[in-house]
Formats: C-alpha cells, structure tokens, sequence
C-alpha cells in the first residue's frame, strides 16, 4: 500500500476488533491523501465518543472538544483561518442528541466545513444506550421495552434546512464512500455526510449485514438539485438510499458572507491589532 | 440662587417614551457645555410602558457614582412619580403638569413647578416631542446657550427627516422659551470648565479593552445586561477588523469562541447568569485544553431569570468556582471605565500568556453608567505575540518548568497542533497513563504561582492609614469612594479590589493593618468576604449588603458606613 | 363579551400596544373556554422572552421556566400528570432558537402536548436582533450588515421528523387561528402551532401588512396526510401558507408509550412509594 | 500455610475478555461460601482491549476498601501484567502461562504458578472460556465446595443456551481439577460465616435509595459513571413503579425532572461533570422556582471530558457554587453503601420538605464498588407528604415565618399553581417591586437556619478523644477508616463527613478537641478543606490528596498518615 502521510504507526486504536470506526479511518485517511491535501491544512473537529477518537488516530492537526460541540469549534476555526480545510466528526448520539442545537444551526450558517457522523444507530462508548437514530423497539439497558421515539432522519432534516450538500454513505462500500467524502470536501459550504456502520458491541440489529440488505444505491441519473425529490427519497424507510442526496446551488459559505473576508483575504488569525485604528476611533468620540 | 458644586437630574417615564434620547441629548448638551456628567439608568424588563428612570448628575468637577438626591425630578407620567418618589426631599424641583401628575399631592405642591406639557408638545406636533421640550426646559434653567443645544440637536437627529429635525429643534427651543418664565429659585448655575475627554459607558469600554487587546472574534448569545459588548463590536465590526457571531446558543459561542483562539484568533465571549451557567462546561474546557478565552460575565439579579435588566454582584462564587475539575482562571472586576479599558486588554493579554481563561466580571449598573475620563493612553498598550512557528516535532502540551507549554497554531509552521479534552499526552493524544496524568494536572495547577504574582493590586483610597477600612470590589467602587469621602473622616479608607482572584500576595499585609474591616457587597451572602476567608482567613462580620436589584446610592451607603463604623 | 375564566381582570401587560401577542393571547383565551377546558386543568409552560410573558396573563397554572426550556419541563408534567392540558409557549427566538434541540427531540418524543412559537421573526425582549427565523438581510444592531444565515423553516423540520401535528397561523386571522388551536389542543400527540405575528417594535420588515401579504390559506382540500406534499407546501417562500400542514395518523403519544401506564392510568403525582416493593426485591437481593 | 484473615485477589486483562463475568462470579461463590467480599474495579474508556483490573478481597470479618495488597494474581495478557505490576510484593502469587506472560521478567519467577491457560481453554472449547477456567482455580485453592461454585454458574449462564452453560460448567471444573496440583503454599485457607445481607454496588445503593424515596421519575442523559443509576431505575421502572427516561441532553433532563417534580412526581437526575456543567442552569431554576429536585453528581476526574472511567472527588466546589444567584441547597456525600441508601431517600424529603435541591455526590470508585451490608432496615424510612391541597386564594410563594411556602400541583385542589423563573409575587408572577425582591430573597436564604439544624453529623470514628483527627469526606471513608485501624494509634481518630453542605453547626465543636487536624480528599486543590476554612474559619495545612484517577489504597493511605501525623 501507498505510503499515506496521515498514518500513525503503530498505535492502540482503542476501537472493537470488527467495528465500522475502522473503515471509515482508513477511507478517510485515503481520501485527503488522494484529494492531496497536506496534513498540515487539516483540523479535524470531534467530540466525545467511540467515533469521536478518530483525530488521535491520524496525523493532522486535531480539536478534541466536547461530546456534542464538535460543530462550534470547527466554525469558529474556519472563521479565524478559512485557508484551512475543516472537518468535524462524530457519532450519531454527539452530532444529532446532545449537539443537535449545532447541526441544525450550522446548516442554516453555512460554514464550509465537512460534518462526518459515524452513524451506529446506538451509544456506543457508554455502553449501549439508544441514539437518536436507533430504530424503533431497539432495546438496551436503558430502553428496556425497546425505543419508543421516533428515530431521528438527519438526511430529511438537513434537507429541510436547505442544507448544501447531505449525503449518506456505508462502510459496506467503502470505495463509494471514498467518492462521496471527496466530493463533499471539495464542496464550498457546509457538507453532510452520514456514514452507517456497524457497532459490533452493542448493536446486534443493525449489523454489517442488515447494512447491506437493507441500503440501496441512489440511481446514477439521479439529480441531486430536486429538493422535493431528494425529501421523498431521505424519507425512505424500507430500504435506505445511500449517495448524495441534495446539493443546493445557491447557498453562499459562511465565512465569504463575512465582512472582513470581502475584501481583504487574510486569516483573523494573522492579522494584529492596529491601535491607529483604534487612536482614530477614540479621537473621534472625544470631538 | 447660588452656584451648586453638583446637580443631579432625575428622568422618568415609560418605557418607549423617549427618556433615552432626552438622556442621550442632556448628556451631550452638559458636556458640550464643559460640565462635568455622569448618567446611569434603571429599567424594565419591557419594550414599552412601565416606569424607566435615568439619574444625570452634572458638577464643575467629575462624579462619578449614583446618588439618590435628585434637585430636579422630571416624571413622564403619574406612574414614574410614583417610580421615584422616594427620592424627593424638600429640595427637590419636580417639573411637571401639576394636574395630571401630582393632584393628590398636596405635600410636594409647593415644589412643582407646573409645565403645560401636553399642550407645549401639541402645539409642536405631538406627544412624542415631549421629552425634547422636557430637554429644553433644563437646557434653559441651566443657561446653556442656544447654539450648544440645537447643535446636539442636530448631532442626534440629523440622520433623519430634515422634517423631523426642525420640529425637534422646534421643541427644544419651546422649552427653554418656557424655562425663562420660571420662578428664579429654579435656576441653576455652576461651573464649567473645558476638557478633551471622551464619554462612554461600562460597555463600550469593555468593548474598546477588547479591541485593544487584539479581540478578532467574539461570539455571543443575546442576554441582558452583556449585549451591548456584543453590539458595540458588531457595530465597528469593520473598523477594528473583526467578526460578531451571534450564535445559536450560549454553548455553540463559547465553543466557536475557543476553536477561534485554537486557530489563531483571539476571542471573546459576553454573557449573564443562565448564558454563563450554559456555558461552563465549555469553561472547563478551555482548563483542559489551556485554549484561552476571555469571558465578559455582566451580572444581573439571579437566581434564573431573576430581575433581567437590574443589577447585582451575586455571581463571583460561580464564576470563580464554575466548570467540573480544577484549573487556574483569573477574574477582573473592573469598578472605573478605566480599568474595564485596562483591565479587559490585559485579559486578553494574560488569557493567550496563560493559556487560561480570564473573567471581566461586571454588573448591569456598570455597563450601563457613563461618564466622561481622559482619552485612553494608547501607548501603554503592549501586545505581545505568544504565538510560536511549530516545527514537526512540536508538542502541545510540552512539560515546562513553569506549566506554560509553547502554543502553536494550525497552519503556522509544520507541526501539527492537537488538542484534547480528555487527559493527554504531551503531544495531545488521548491516555490513561495515570503518572502523565499526576504531570499535566501539576502542569496546569503550577500556573497559579505566576498568576499570584501578576495579580493586580486593589486600590488603596484615603488616608495611608486607618482604623477603619472598606473593602469593595467591582461596580461599587466610585459609590463607595464618594460616600467615604463624604464621610470626612481621616481614619477611614478603601479597599478597592480589580481583581478578586487569585488575590495578590501583598493582600493580607494591606488589610490587617486596620482595626476593623467593613466590606461592602451588591449580593445578599457577601461573596467576595468568602472568598477572603476561604483564601486568607480573613473573617469580616461587617457586612452592607444590598439585593433588591438596584445599586447602593452614595447618601445611602454613607448612613449604612457611618452605622457600621462605629 | 362572554366572561372568559381566564381573564386576569384589570393586570399590567408588558407588551406593546399594537403587537400581535395581544391577538394571540385573546384567541388562546377564547380557545380553551370555547373547549370547555377548566383553568384548573391547563399548565401553561414557556421559556423568556415577550411571548413567554403569556402565562403571567392568564388564570391558570403556569411553569415560566428559563429561555429555551419550555419543551422539557411541558413533557415532565405531562408524564407526571397526563390528565393535565399542557401548553408549550414561547417565542421564535425561545423554541427555535436556544430550545432548538429540544424542538427536535419532543418532536421525536411526541408528548401529547401543544406546542405555541409565537413567530415574530425576531429576539423582542433583548430589543431586536435576528431570530432564527429572521430573513436574509434582515439588518438590527448586531447583525449590522444584515442576516447571513438560511432562515429556519420549523414546518419543513417538523414535518421532516415525522411531526405529529405541524400548523402555522396568523394574527392576521384570528378566527382562523382559532380553529386551528383548537385542533391542536384536540389533537393527540405533539402539535406544532407557527403563529406569526408582528412585532411592532423591532420588525419594521414584517409587519402586520406584510403578514397579510404574504401569506394565504392552505385551500380547503387540501389533504394534511401527505407528508410529502406537506412538505412542498412547507418550503414555498414566495408566499408563506398557513393552515394546517401535517397530521400524522401513524404516531402514538410518549405517555400511552410507558409502561407505567399500560394498565394503570393514575397519574404518577399521585402515586406513593410502595415500601413493600422494595422490601420484597431486597429480599430477593439477599436470597 | 495457616488460615489468612484477608486476601486480596487481582484480576486483570482487556476490556471484553470476561474480566466483569468473572468478577461476578467469583463474588456469588464467594458470597453464598459465607465469605464477607469486597470487589471494585478500574478500568478504562474503552469497549475492548486495553487493561482493566478488579480487585476482590474476601475475609472472615468485613472488608469494604481498596488494598494495594495482591496476595493473588491473575494477569489475563502481557499488557495486564505490565498494568498491575507495581501490586506486586513478594509475598504476592502470581498465575498464568508462565511463557507467554513473563518470560523475561525472571525477577517473579519464584511466584508465579506457571498454568497452561490456552491450553486448558482450548480443551475446553476456545479461549473465552479462560476467564470461568480462572474462577475454577481461585476456588479450588480456597477449597470451595463444587455445588456451591455449580450453582453460581447456573446462576449467571442459565439464561444462556444449555450448551454454553455446559462449557462453562466444564470450565470451571477444569480449573478446580488443576489447582488440585498445585504446590501447597497457593493453598488458602479462611473462616467462613454465614450472615443474611444483601451484596450490591454504589449505584445499586442510591438506586434503592431513591426507590425508597419515592422517585417516580428520572430523566437523564447517559455518562459515565452516573450511568448506573439510570440504568438500575429503567431495569427495575416497572417493579417500582416509576418512569426512567432518556433526554436528549443534560440540559432537557433537569428541565424535565422540574416539570415532573412540579406537577406532583418526586424526580432525580443522574449525572457527571460536564453533564452537571450543563445542568447549572436548571440548578438556579430550581432555587427560583422552589421547586424540588434531587441530583445524583458521579464525580471523574476533569476537567472537560478528563478520565472518564476514572475516580475524583474534583467538583464538590462546583457543585457547591453551581448555578448563578443565591439560593440554599444540600450536599450529601455518602461514603458507605449504607449512607448512600438512607441519604438518598433522605435527599427525596428534605428536597421536598424545604423545596431545594439537594445532591447525592459520589464519585466512580463508590459506583463501581460492591461489598455485602445487612438488609436495609424500611421501618425506618417515614416517606412524608408535603403536597398541600389548593383553594383558590392558593398563593404559591406565600410569605411565611421560615421561608416555606405550602407547596401546592396542578389537578390537586382549586387553586393555581404558578411557578416562576423571574423575581415573583406570592402568586408566582412576574413582578419588578424592588421590596418584593427583597422578601423574596430573605425568603429563600431564610431556609437556611432550618437547613444547618437538620444537618447530618459527620461519624467520628476511633477513640472519644485524640490528638490528631483525620477528616475525610465521601467515598474516602472506608479506605481512610481501615488505613486509620491498621495504625493502630490511640491517638488518631476519624471523622467522616456524609454531609459537607451546609455543616452542622456542631461541627467546630468536634474539630477544635484535636491538637492536629489531617484532611484526605480525592482531588488535587483540596476542596473541602476550602469549605471548612471559608465557612468555619478552620485551617487544615496538613493534606493528603490524590489526583492520579485512582483511589486510595489502605496501604498507600496508612504511609502517609504515618508521615503527616508526625
Ligand atoms: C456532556 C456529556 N454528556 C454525556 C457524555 C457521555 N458520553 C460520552 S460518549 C457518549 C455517546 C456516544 O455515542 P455516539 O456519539 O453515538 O458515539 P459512538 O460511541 O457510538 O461512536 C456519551 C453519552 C459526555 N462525555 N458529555
Ligand atoms: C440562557 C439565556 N440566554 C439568553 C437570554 C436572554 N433572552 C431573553 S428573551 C430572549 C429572546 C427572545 O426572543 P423570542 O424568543 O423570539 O421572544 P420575543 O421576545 O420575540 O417574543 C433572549 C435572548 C436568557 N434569558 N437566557
Ligand atoms: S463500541 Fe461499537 S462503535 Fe465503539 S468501537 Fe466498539 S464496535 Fe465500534
Ligand atoms: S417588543 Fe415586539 S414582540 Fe415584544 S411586545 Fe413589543 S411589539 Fe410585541
Ligand atoms: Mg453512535
Ligand atoms: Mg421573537
């Protein structure tokens, strides 16, 4: 195998022998390597969980914030330095439960950074609870007569919101997963992906192989600009589609709307203070 | 009448009536007049309606703290006179429509002074001009000339209809025509003297300390009494070069607050009791992943909601002691416009030194006070960069003597700048090696003897001795500094304390040199007294207290002293 | 007029005059006599803001919680009590805005509660910046050059999440609103009431006028059972229609879901601790 | 080798290796052998691999605390071995494939009884039968009836395929076989009694105590080591008559458990440091509103996300601080299983008799550590009803002598129950009466004085009267105890605090007898030492304190005493 820059060596992946965390590493890792991005251009934002590991396992540069915060952090860094390419990443519980206040709002804000959620449909690093996308009946320690709420459609939400770009993808196609995480980082704006995969620990439903019986590919013909459409396939239930759902044309990145990247495109992060400014300022509220 | 050292103005109305442009106008008329002014407000929390008051004091010589005295009473409605009432004593002038305002008042009838106000603003175009005749009338009775007062006039309307600006000049001078009809021993003269300071409020001198500090992103959630931090640097956003995020909560700011300092740019955050309740986890994270942040906390009567637009100092405790696990901060507590400039600078400054968070704890009576002081002396503002060029073996959290690990940032050199909120490794990864974990707790905690040294010392006013000495802190200083004064006795001074934590090392010599200690708390359980219990053992059983949301008066706290005193 | 027995009598209001909270206030009033609802049977729960203010205006029980948090304890006392009439009340800012994640989440949850968002497009109380509602260029004091963000279309969302019940009314009618509360107070499950109304103080853009223009009545066949039509109707901009939008026969109220009340309907306030129960499973323990 | 009073086995291997099914196990063998058992467990943040370990001690007379002391054990890989290494004395025996596990660590050899574990494993039908293998060695050296180890098998695998049951049945004989020969120096010998108690953990324990509390409701958000709470309450809903859920956050679960106390259903949330940092704002609601609520905070070490799995008594000053305002709560700190019962249905009580919140405070290592205690004593236990039926003059906040309004709930009675985040009237509206806020304030703190007078007194254990007394605080209080016994110093007594907030007001009076006071805490600054200066002006300089994740052990404490109280 090509030598990829983002490798650790050997290290202690603390993750389950079998789990899905795996697959998407080492796609992950395949695609900026491939995309050429320098290791050096890369933050990648997590929060709190098995999923949330990931930049401790990859050589780049990393945020390791709070469960549920992976979002904020990586909008506050794409706006002190937009030359830097931003993901954040983490489970289903960390993106969608505690930190859904987040996705939903970043949707509406735009920052063009890549929100990878490693989707296992459960809690994993606590051993097991439900998430926010376990299925109905689901049943675990603590929803012991089974889930009762609605599972939660990130796909339909973000399409809702106008998202520009929501995708979903599979660690039991890992190349197309490859695709779509190289398209959604090349997409200027904020870009969706969830990934299902399986938990082998605690979610004994939602397995590799229900993955694959129960996923189908959105069509090659299928036009990803169709917000209607693109609705009615997210709200799918029997099989899941996988691919790039929506893409919206119109929305313009956060950090392009802002003020001080108008006209002068220098990071936040390297300019410094001008006190003439200020002198100015405050010579003026004394006239 | 003979010439007064000091007046103080009291106007009060309903929300949404305009005593805010009266306020705005009366203070740009005193100063362009060479007056000393000082102005703070007490308000609802409503948009419209209710009973809003705004105290200016003018004097030849500057003042600087609220009194409850009040020579001139303007009352918008029979429900402010009631509002204010209590602060009417027999040398108070009430200006006002006697018949609408103050029938059944027998008492004060021989103070009023009566204003056919209704009528004056009909015969100007309508109620809303009240406050503008209402300006007049005072302009008048202080003799200010007509070209100060219609060139502040303009200053403030000019940006709108040229119609609405004529009327308005239309207004004041109707007012001051007035004001010459009346009774002599309404009429005002003092001093005035010229100066080249500026005027502003607590606010926009947190706000002018954070651009001075080199503050590139604040992010922030709506909330009273902390939003005009928020919307002063939204407002010259563009000019001093930074962006203003209002986030979708409090979580997401202090969260997009710390990504924007990991990536290089220093930030900030502005918030209230419940915003900063919300916003304690994300503190302890800054503890862990020693990412600075500089945390405006405007504090305001509690608990919950509590009283959203009034004032108290009732969250020390918390800030001092909010966020899970253990970790250095330092708190400011800034009680001059000064020293919020100063002190909000140095935050930023001490908060990227450090790697540490640093607290401005101010209150709604702070923010919203302002008076005139010297332009800020610009050249003493030095910002250093501690920023470090990373090479590929660079570590985040390299162990050093002093607990300060080199910060990087992503993007400057060729190391790779990684951070973490579980307990790491030098080079920031995620560990379980509990002896490393023993180190970077001991790194982290060993900052505290640096920033004991670097504390900065409280104010020591009055006599260099004493047998009796006050300790304040925060937003009661120039209250209490006024009333001691007023006191007029050599033995007792003031204590005023800029930072409360940690406390500088030479606090217990400046303190037990004194016979007895009173400390004087805008809280009901006299935080900042545990605190120096807690931290030096210093127990004070003289307490003035003051929790009914409104800030001490100087007549007030001069009683309350000379009782304690003894 | 009819004596209402939620009216305050002769109170002190803290609204402006001219703003459509008073409208909403009088239809909700109206709504609940007309259904014949005892006061002493109604929690009213919201969070802080002007909206929130509701509760202090009506004769019956109330929880003003904190901003954003009218959701959680609404769902609390419902299953604590379930016999109780509960009302979630507060503004755009409030539920949409700080209370976004629990939105979502009592969506999924589906208590049978009815939420209210008094809709004004804008943060009233801290004197107007942008909501989450806001529209583009919407320009107040902090979002000096205008707002940046994609407005959040809580319809569109609701109906993403499978809502229960998803409507949006107007002060512009009154009447209409009426019937439409009165479904949802009716209805069985979560229902989403979108009320917009002019802020007369703050909003100079959508005022009562531009409500008026802008919006029109969902027709009369229209068929509130096709989620995917829902969802076309929710995402129209050009103008905003109101009615209601989605009722989803499909879901089961959180309550009817717990065990506790399969076969025992007693609220839980009024059940005791049985020490014998603990007495026996202690010795259970032990054996 | 004579009868032992005390062993103290290690088991130590990867995460999903069978370490937990062991652990219990061997204590249902154990247990139903008349043995009294101690077991708690490290482990850490992650499903599979890495090193956890558990201890199990077991002796004649009953053990509850955390040795260092190994006097078996059995590393299940290289790694876990490494891990656990410096448990080694030499009087420790060590089992295990002598080969793959030490060859290179020739200093041991002489200890280590070489098994072949892979072997037997195989034998039996793979690897993951060596864990059962294991138990069947440790109960064939303690000489343990092969009924009683069939019948604890039974026990755990019955509701497993008969097949798995089979092997495991197989398992554990081939270990018995082969500890048959072993050398007899690994024999051990002990004294067993039968008794009657129960065995549970320190989540069980404030699980039944919040069952015998009337909790009715739970919500929460899950983490760890709170987690076990919630879970024990969703197993055992229906059985007790109560609804467990699980928020979308922390932030929804405290606002939820309001509700619910609100509407008349006594509710708890279960939480842990940045999920606590998250609840602060419901935390001041709750002082607002007057509303009850019980919090359960599990304490790790921090700050942010920290070391999850790990042990710390870090937030006892936030949690004491937590949330903006001024308002009374209750801190209990149970220390034994017992306490942790009786105070967290007491936490239910006085949560609703003085409408505050009180908090169960524990920490990983009470949670995660189980030992065998009599059966709780209910006659004790009087569950009062503090709700009152409403009229429609019913006025929620009513004014009264010692700050406790009658709390009334929505549907029982007439009246409306209007509760308020706001400063309030006694009707529970929103007001701004400046006086009003006042009372309102002199209300909630009033509560106070009832408060320290119901105080839990803290257990002064050793002799009446000392020279140095040793104070401590939560989970510490077995370990310290035991290090304090072995000392065997007439001079050196304990006390143990189960409540830390607010003190007893007898507490100076224990305090000031002993000429040297020593405080023990699981963090690194001393928290509650802070506490006793600030609130009782008492100085403790003389600190033993740990902050490496772990525990102490009796071992390590009974050194350091030996050193500080010189
Ligand atoms: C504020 C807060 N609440 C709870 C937790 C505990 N916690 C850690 S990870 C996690 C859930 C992880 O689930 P998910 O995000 O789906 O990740 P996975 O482990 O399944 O990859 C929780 C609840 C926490 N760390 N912080
Ligand atoms: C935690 C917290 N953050 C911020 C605030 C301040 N705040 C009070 S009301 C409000 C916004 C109100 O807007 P909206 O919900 O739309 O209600 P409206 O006033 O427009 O009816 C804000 C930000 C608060 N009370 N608590
Ligand atoms: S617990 Fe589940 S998600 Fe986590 S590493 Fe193991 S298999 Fe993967
Ligand atoms: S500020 Fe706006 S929403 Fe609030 S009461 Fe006034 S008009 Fe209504
Ligand atoms: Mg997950
Ligand atoms: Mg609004």
């Amino acid at each position: 195998m090509k030598k990829n820059r983002y490798d650790m060596g050997e290290i202690d992946i603390a993750w389950c022998p079998g789990c899905g965390n795996f697959t998407i590493h080492k796609v992950l890792k395949e695609t900026l390597e491939e995309l050429e991005i320098r290791p050096q251009d890369v933050v990648i934002c997590s929060g709190i969980g098995q999923a949330a590991k990931i930049p401790h396992y990859m050589k780049c540069h990393a945020f390791n914030g709070l469960h549920g915060r992976a979002l904020p952090p990586a909008t506050g860094i794409k706006a002190a330095n937009p030359e830097l390419v931003v993901i954040a990443e983490s489970g289903d519980g960390d993106m969608y439960g505690e930190g859904g206040n987040h996705f939903i709002h970043t949707i509406r804000r735009n920052p063009n950074i890549t929100n990878i959620v490693h989707n296992n449909m459960v809690y994993g690093l606590t051993k097991g609870q439900a998430s926010p996308t376990s299925q109905h009946g689901f049943v675990t320690s603590v929803q012991v007569n089974g889930v009762i709420l609605e599972p939660f459609n990130p796909i339909a939400v973000a399409i809702a919101l106008n998202g520009s770009f929501v995708a979903r993808t599979s660690t039991t196609e890992p190349e197309k997963m490859k695709t779509i995480l190289k398209r959604a980082i090349q997409h200027s704006g904020y870009a969706l992906v969830d990934v299902f995969h399986p938990c082998v620990s605690f979610n004994k439903i939602n397995t590799f192989k229900w993955f694959k019986e129960n996923t189908y590919d959105l069509e090659e013909t299928y036009n990803p600009e169709n917000k209607f459409e693109a609705f009615k396939r997210a709200s799918e239930t029997e099989k899941l589609p996988l691919g790039i759902f929506y893409v919206n044309p119109d929305r313009i990145p956060f950090e392009e709307n802002l003020t001080v990247y108008k006209k002068n495109k220098k990071p936040m992060s390297a300019r410094r203070v001008e006190l003439n400014h200020l002198k100015k300022f405050i010579n003026q509220m004394g006239k | 009448m003979k010439k007064r050292e000091d007046i103080s103005i009291v106007l009060c109305g309903p929300a949404g009536q305009g005593i805010k442009t009266a306020e705005n106008l009366m203070v740009s008329i005193f100063r362009k007049s060479g007056y000393a002014v000082f102005a703070t407000k007490e308000y609802m929390s409503r948009i419209r309606g209710g009973s809003n008051s705004t105290t200016i004091r003018i004097s030849s010589r500057p003042v600087r703290a609220l009194v409850d005295r009040t020579d001139l009473l303007i009352p918008l409605d029979r429900e402010a006179f009631k509002h204010v009432q209590y602060r009417i004593s027999p040398a108070t002038k009430i200006i006002g429509e006697k018949e609408t305002l103050f029938q059944q008042d027998a008492q004060w009838s021989d103070q009023i002074l009566d204003v056919p106000l209704a009528e004056l603003a009909k015969e100007t175009g309508g109620k809303i001009y009240s406050n503008i005749i209402v300006v007049g009338i005072i302009a008048g009775l202080l003799k200010i000339k007509k070209t100060i007062v219609h060139s502040c006039v303009k200053e403030i309307f000019n940006a709108k209809e040229k119609e609405i600006l004529d009327k308005n000049i239309q207004a004041v001078d109707r007012g001051m025509a007035f004001s010459s009809h009346l009774p002599s021993d309404f009429k005002i003269e003092m001093q005035t003297q010229k100066d080249n300071d500026i005027i502003l409020n607590g606010g926009e001198a947190i706000g002018l300390g954070a651009v001075a500090g080199g503050c590139r992103f604040i992010a922030s959630y709506p909330m009273t009494p902390s939003t005009p931090v928020l919307t002063f640097l939204s407002q010259h956003g563009e000019t001093f070069d930074l962006i203003a995020e209002q986030a979708e909560d409090e979580i997401a700011a202090v969260n997009m607050a710390l990504g924007a300092w990991y990536a290089g740019a220093r930030s900030m955050v502005t918030t209230s009791g419940g915003g900063f309740a919300l916003m304690t986890e994300g503190l302890s994270l800054a503890g862990m992943l020693e990412t600075p942040i500089v945390i405006h906390l405007a504090q305001r009567p509690g608990p919950a909601t509590g009283l959203p637009t009034r004032t108290e100092q009732g969250d020390l405790l918390f800030a001092l002691h909010g966020g899970h696990g253990e970790f250095p901060r330092i708190i400011f507590t800034p009680g001059t416009l000064e020293d919020g400039f100063v002190l909000t600078q140095k935050a930023f400054d001490l908060a990227d030194r450090f790697q540490i968070p640093v607290f401005i704890l101010t209150d709604q009576y702070y923010i919203d006070s302002y008076y005139h002081i010297p332009k800020f002396d610009l050249l003493k503002i030095k910002n250093k960069d501690y920023i470090v060029k990373t090479d590929a073996k660079y570590k985040r959290y390299a162990l050093t003597e002093n607990g300060i690990s080199p910060r990087g940032i992503p993007g400057y050199g060729n190391g790779l700048v990684v951070v973490d909120s579980d307990e790491h490794t030098e080079e920031g990864h995620i560990t379980e090696d509990l002896d490393l974990r023993v180190s970077m707790v001991n790194k982290r905690l060993k900052k505290m003897d640096a920033l004991i040294k670097e504390a900065v010392l409280p104010d020591w006013i009055g006599p260099k001795s004493c047998e009796t000495l006050v300790i304040c802190w925060g937003s009661t200083a120039h209250i209490v500094a006024e009333a001691i004064e007023k006191l007029k006795d050599k033995k007792i001074a003031l204590l005023y304390f800029k930072q409360v934590y940690p406390l500088p090392s030479k606090t217990m010599n400046l303190i037990k040199k004194s016979k007895k200690l009173i400390i004087v708390e805008n809280n009901a359980t006299a935080q900042f007294a545990q605190i120096l219990k807690s931290q030096l053992g210093i127990d004070i059983p003289t307490r003035i207290l003051k929790y009914s949301g409104q800030a001490f008066s100087v007549e007030e706290l001069e009683q309350r002293l000379k009782k304690a005193a003894l």
